[in-house]
């Protein structure tokens, strides 16, 4: 079962940087989410496999969906250049990949074992997150309202263009 | 004794706001008021020179500690000013020929735009010479001989829009800048001596009571050092330079400044120190000797000048080369007798001329006149006054003072000195009945077209002349001899500041002395009178005999020329050489060299910010993998 | 590997059920909407042209699919073929599997082996259910994007926008219901309605939450974008809206997973505010009506009565769906956002805030 | 046996892939998804370790990622429409008015 998850996941993964078309790539990242959500079940995390699917797959990749469609960005026929760069960036990165493996393979450990009762659920989680990290979710709470303010000021158009009834406004 | 008197700033305060109205309102208010203010002010000042006059104490000062200037280390500079006789006595001289001659400028500079500016640089003058004068320490002085010098240069120039005149001003003020940095030095020496001798104080008083504790060669340093800070005030060999060109500003400013109070500061100055000079008497040697031969030196040139404020000009040279005779040779009070009685008819004698130049348009070649007597009933009466005075014709002022300095040369066994000024005597009288004859009398060789507009001045002007010329006639009553039957009131009031000086060779020999340069005095207006009325052109007749020698004469020697070629132009070589070779070789280099290096250095190192995201991410990801690597292998091993 | 067995067993009938049910709505629309407007409404579709062996909706049921699948596959020049093909499938495929989570009945006993009567039971039902409708939109965005189409991708850009809008709605009226079970569960949702309050009235959620329910409905509604929220189909503005460029099969993909949406809210009303699977007054061991004996009942009998009673449940709520689907003209695209953003949502966010201070104070109803 | 190590590895990859992209991708809205690979692959590292030690604080740790990072597409995604709007391109090479 993890074997094809983990082809999926990797394959989508690696669409989403390979691909041309920009929906694409969002489709593929649609795809690597929902399988790492997979993957979240799998090692019993099943409220954030249902977040990851809301917040992820629901919410942020509709938002790239959206801005992609509204700002109608089309296949970049140059996107071959730079050959160097990738190549640089591709050992680079399988460098990072090998060293991160390396060091995270040292720590492995079973994911199967005996995990205490109720692990994963909604309920626990809850206990935790609002218990030892409840000053961080209440921060949370007020980085998200920052980013809704920041996102709207930034997105707006200027109040003069877009409020026609000041342009009739009769003389 | 010393008695404070607060009220003694006033006489430097009030002049001071005058110049505040007039630079701020001047512009705004009619010329009326702004020269009733200014003349208020410097009568003001008058009237409380006057009230400290009569509340002097018998002996000793008034004090008026204004402020605490400086207070470092050891160094304790008061703004104070102080008012004994001497002080007082210039206060007087200063604000009553000044408030003359602001009096007078009312009528000459009617013309002008600016008047508001004039009169605004006219009473800071008056302020700061007052302020020069009643300094109780040498800071302070210093601070009005700066002012005065400031002033100077801006009254010289105040027609700036004429170069030459403007140029003029830059001289007065760069030639007066070399006499300030011998004043400096010695001021700096002194304190330095003071500070050793466990008094750092720099008041005249000290000073004085200290000056036998210097040692010698200090004092002779210090005076020597502030004597060239008295030479290039008071235009005396070397630094006179300044001083013919100083004639380019507005006549009255030449009356004042140029005449009868800036340049005679060096010889207060010098008064002032008597003490310290009394130790040094070398220095003070020099000092008559320096005097005496500007003094002869000056007379020769004034023969030969045509230019009538010229004349004048070397006149004053020669007058203050006296001036510093009777210093050298220790007769304060008769420096200072002649100090006064020079600035009554040296200043009547400028005005006069500014009366001539300001009837004529402008005109002040000498030999374009004549005959002015009959147009200029006023100015040609009291141009013969003031004339008779300098030459020092018995019973007028300038014969008592020049009288008193010179046997006080013979008494004290200076009698190169006393010949030589018996000399400049005979010359003084020659060369002002010159400039006398051929401005007023014989007939009128000027334009014949501007003969008309010829009239006398307004009475502004001439009021103050009439007044002048009393003073002029009868100033020097206040110092008649005993010889004379006289008991030299001056000398005696002037006593407790500055010691007397009663050597009497016997009536005979005194009366041989004022008999033979009275004799000389005579001769000079004498030959004068007959060769100039005879001949007006004489000086043509004379360059042409004499060839060579008389251009050297009247071209002052050519002093002028040599500081030219020599400092002017080494100066402005040495200023080339180091533009060229070390400010653009060396330190535009360096900085030039110091941009260019980090210019091509970032320019080189800015090519890492390429502007593409991709980039930093990859440098981010390299450091991340180095990072990460470093890890690793140290967790391994 | 009975575990599998079992599983895929039931996922099966999930499937098969919600399609049929789907393809069942088609005949009924069609018929329904002639009656609501007073005409025949599909009659053409004969066996052998006999007229007595027209059977009514089983000939309209073979008769539209098999006319839609065999129909041109047309794919419009300049399109992205793959995502083309793949947008139907994103529309179907979260419409069908959100059924996963809704119980259709309560465990049964078969063999010795405790069967859920739901495909698959999860602790976060609530949020896979919301997840899998968010998952919805792809459908209509790529279908969109992938025809090359201005209409189309105005369509998709409406209906992305709508139904972004509608879930935030929907989002905040289900942390009502959860806040009132106190579980994410279905099941433990469905169970907890069991009850009666004083002993008479069934327990159902409409009872305590009866503003979330008109929520969820409106917003259920919107989410499947049928009238009167057809913005992004809107046949007098964009042709076709997003599947403009489709035909055949796809289309009918299309189509179907209209109807499993209109099936999906149906359930969900259900499940969340009717009881689910529940029969007033009917236990596990029997009918027990309030002041009388208990009625004995074979496990089995309970379970077929349960089953029957979502199913019929469903229903209604479905027809009710058409009912104002034929009844209720199309909003313009303001008030559809005005009433999703202005309206729902800060009706929505008083709701939870009353829910939670009356649950604060009162405590929870279980 | 499918170990946490599995898992981590897989989260390597994936956080290789989603860095790979972010420096070769011009694209400023992919290279935006890169960053999103990389924040998935470091959640499931994070629920990976919850799994190992049996602990709820790596989930939690998740749900605060998720959060932090759906604000950044909010405002990120702002930031491109205004990009947009102004320069008319989302290409990363492009936009270098801010360069030396």
């Amino acid at each position: 079962m993890f074997y094809p998850l983990a082809a999926v996941t990797v394959v989508s993964a690696l669409a989403v940087i390979t691909a041309r078309n920009p929906v694409r790539s969002a489709m593929a990242l649609v795809a690597t989410l929902a399988s790492l959500a997979v993957c979240f079940v799998a090692l019993g995390a099943h409220l954030v496999a249902a977040l990851q699917i809301i917040v992820y797959a629901g919410a942020v990749m509709v938002l790239f969906l959206f801005v992609i469609m509204l700002l109608n960005v089309q296949e970049d026929p140059h996107e071959g250049g730079r050959t160097g760069l990738k190549v640089a960036a591709a050992a680079i990165g399988a460098a990072l990949a090998a060293l991160f493996g390396t060091v995270l393979l040292r720590g492995g450990g079973s994911v199967e074992g005996a995990w205490p009762a109720g692990f994963g659920t909604t309920r626990a989680l809850a206990r935790v997150l609002f218990g030892d990290y409840l000053v961080a979710f209440e921060l949370t709470s007020v980085l998200l309202l920052v980013a809704v303010v920041g996102a709207v000021v930034l997105a707006r158009h200027d109040s003069d263009e877009s409020d026609p009834g000041e342009v009739e406004e009769p003389q | 004794m010393v008695e404070s008197a607060a009220y003694l700033r006033f006489i430097v305060l009030v002049p001071l706001a005058g110049t505040v109205f007039n630079v701020l309102l001047g512009r705004r208010v009619s010329r009326a008021v702004v020269a009733t203010v200014a003349c208020l002010a410097v009568a003001l000042a008058f009237a409380t020179s006057l009230r400290a006059f009569f509340s002097l104490p018998a002996d000793g000062a008034l004090i008026d500690d204004a402020y605490s200037w400086i207070r470092a280390g050891s160094l304790n500079v008061d703004l104070a000013l102080v008012g004994d006789r001497l002080s007082v006595l210039m206060c007087l001289i200063v604000t009553g020929v000044g408030f003359l001659i602001h009096v007078y400028s009312i009528g000459y500079m009617s013309h002008d735009s600016d008047v508001a500016r004039y009169f605004a640089y006219l009473n800071l003058f008056t302020a700061s010479m007052l302020l020069l004068v009643l300094g109780a320490d040498l800071p302070v002085m210093f601070i009005g001989w700066e002012g005065v010098g400031l002033c100077s240069y801006l009254l010289i120039g105040f027609w700036y829009e004429d170069v030459e005149k403007a140029k003029a001003g830059m001289k007065a003020f760069i030639v007066n800048r070399v006499g300030d940095a011998g004043f400096l030095l010695g001021m700096f020496l002194l304190f330095w001596a003071m500070s050793a001798h466990g008094n750092a104080s720099l008041r005249f008083a000290d000073i004085n009571a200290a000056a036998p504790s210097l040692g010698v060669a200090t004092a002779t340093a210090v005076a020597l050092l502030l004597f060239v800070g008295a030479t290039g005030k008071s235009a005396q060999i070397p630094l006179f330079v300044w001083l013919p060109d100083a004639m380019a500003g507005p006549t009255p400013v030449s009356a004042l400044i140029h005449a009868a109070t800036m340049v005679t500061a060096g010889v207060y100055m010098i008064a002032r120190l008597h003490g310290l000079y009394a130790f040094a008497p070398r220095a003070l040697h020099l000092v008559a000797t320096v005097g005496a031969l500007t003094a002869l030196f000056a007379a020769t040139v004034a023969i030969t000048q045509n230019d009538i404020k010229k004349v004048l000009a070397y006149s004053t040279i020669s007058q203050l080369g006296y001036m510093f005779v009777g210093l050298g040779v220790g007769a304060y009070a008769a420096a200072i007798f002649h100090l006064m009685t020079h600035a009554f008819f040296k200043a009547l004698l400028f005005l006069c001329a500014g009366s001539v130049i300001h009837a004529m348009g402008g005109e002040q070649d000498i030999r374009k006149m004549g005959g002015l007597r009959h147009l200029m009933p006023t100015t040609s009466l009291t141009f013969l006054v003031a004339t008779l005075a300098i030459a020092g014709v018995p019973g007028l002022s300038g014969f008592f003072s020049k009288d008193e300095i010179l046997s006080a040369a013979f008494t004290g066994g200076h009698y190169g000195i006393w010949i030589t000024g018996v000399a400049t005597a005979g010359l003084t009288a020659f060369y002002m009945t010159r400039l006398l004859v051929l401005t007023f009398y014989g007939v009128y060789r000027g334009d014949p077209l501007a003969y008309g507009g010829i009239h006398e001045s307004p009475a502004s002007m001439t009021i103050p002349l009439s007044i002048l010329a009393v003073l002029a006639a009868v100033g020097g009553y206040v110092g008649v001899p005993a010889l004379l039957g006289g008991h030299n009131a001056l000398g005696s009031f002037l006593e407790p500041v500055l010691g007397s000086h009663e050597a009497h060779m016997g009536a005979v020999v005194e009366f041989g002395l004022m008999a033979s340069s009275v004799a000389l005095a005579l001769a000079g207006i004498w030959l004068a009178v007959v060769l100039y009325t005879a001949a007006p052109d004489a000086d043509e007749q004379l360059g042409r005999r004499m060839g060579g020698a008389y251009r050297t004469v009247a071209g002052a020697y050519f002093v002028d020329a040599l500081y030219g070629r020599v400092f002017v132009r080494g100066a402005v070589g040495w200023g080339r050489a180091l533009w060229r070779w070390v400010d653009v070789g060396l330190i535009d280099a360096l900085v030039n060299g110091t941009g260019t290096a980090a210019q091509r250095l970032s320019a080189s190192v800015r090519r890492w910010a390429t502007g593409n995201v991709a980039d930093y991410a990859m440098s981010l990801l390299v450091g991340v993998v180095a990072l990460v690597g470093f890890l690793v292998l140290q967790g391994l091993g | 590997m009975s575990v599998w067995l079992i599983g895929a067993i039931k996922s099966l009938v999930v499937v098969v059920m919600v399609l049929q049910l789907s393809a069942f709505l088609l005949w009924i629309e069609r018929k329904g909407s002639a009656l609501i407007q007073n005409r025949l409404g599909a009659n053409r579709a004969h066996i052998f042209g006999v007229v007595p062996f027209n059977l009514g909706f089983l000939n309209t049921l073979v008769a539209d699919p098999v006319k839609l699948f065999t129909k041109e596959d047309f794919v419009p020049a300049g399109s992205d073929r793959f995502l083309h093909a793949l947008a139907p499938f994103m529309a179907l495929f979260p419409a069908i599997i959100t059924f996963a989570a809704i119980p259709f009945g309560d465990s049964i006993r078969v063999a010795g082996r405790t069967i859920d009567l739901q495909a698959v039971h999860l602790d976060v039902g609530l949020l896979y259910i919301l997840a899998m409708v968010s998952m919805g939109v792809y459908g209509v965005v790529i279908a969109g994007w992938a025809s090359n189409n201005r209409w189309a991708l105005l369509g998709s850009i409406r209906g992305s926008a709508q139904m972004i809008s509608y879930e935030l709605a929907m989002g905040l009226a289900l942390v009502c219901v959860v806040l009132t079970y106190g579980s994410v569960d279905l099941q433990a949702i469905v169970r907890d309605q069991g009850r009666t309050l004083y002993g008479v009235v069934p327990a159902w959620g409409v009872l305590y939450q009866p503003v979330a329910f008109v929520l969820i409905f409106i917003a259920g509604m919107a989410e499947s974008k049928r009238v009167p929220f057809d913005i992004p189909e809107a046949e007098s503005e964009l042709i076709s809206g997003y599947f403009t460029e489709y035909s055949g099969g796809k289309q009918a993909a299309f189509m179907l997973a209209d109807f499993a949406e209109v099936v999906l809210v149906a359930g969900l009303v259900t499940t969340l505010f009717f009881g689910g699977w529940q029969v007033p007054w009917l236990t596990a061991q029997g009918w027990k009506f309030p002041g009388a004996e208990l009625i004995s009942l074979s496990p089995w009998t309970v379970t077929i009565l349960q089953v029957a009673a979502f199913s019929v449940k469903v229903l209604f709520f479905c027809w009710l769906q058409i009912l104002i689907r034929w009844t209720v003209p199309r909003f313009r695209y303001d008030q559809l956002m005005n009433l999703g953003w202005k309206r729902m949502m800060p009706i929505a966010l008083a709701n939870v805030v009353i829910t939670a201070a009356v649950i604060l104070v009162w405590g929870r109803a279980a | 046996m499918i170990t946490a190590a599995h898992y981590l590895a897989l989260s390597a990859i994936l956080f290789f892939i989603g860095a790979t992209g972010v420096v070769t991708r011009r694209n400023l809205i992919v290279i935006f998804m890169s960053i999103e690979i990389m924040l998935n692959a470091a959640n499931l590292a994070f629920v990976a370790a919850a799994a190992i030690l049996g602990k709820m604080d790596g989930q939690t740790i998740v749900f605060f990622v998720m959060t932090v990072a759906a604000a950044e597409a909010a405002v990120g995604l702002a930031v491109m429409i205004a990009l947009f709007r102004n320069v008319e391109t989302v290409k990363a090479d492009e936009v270098g008015a801010l360069r030396w």
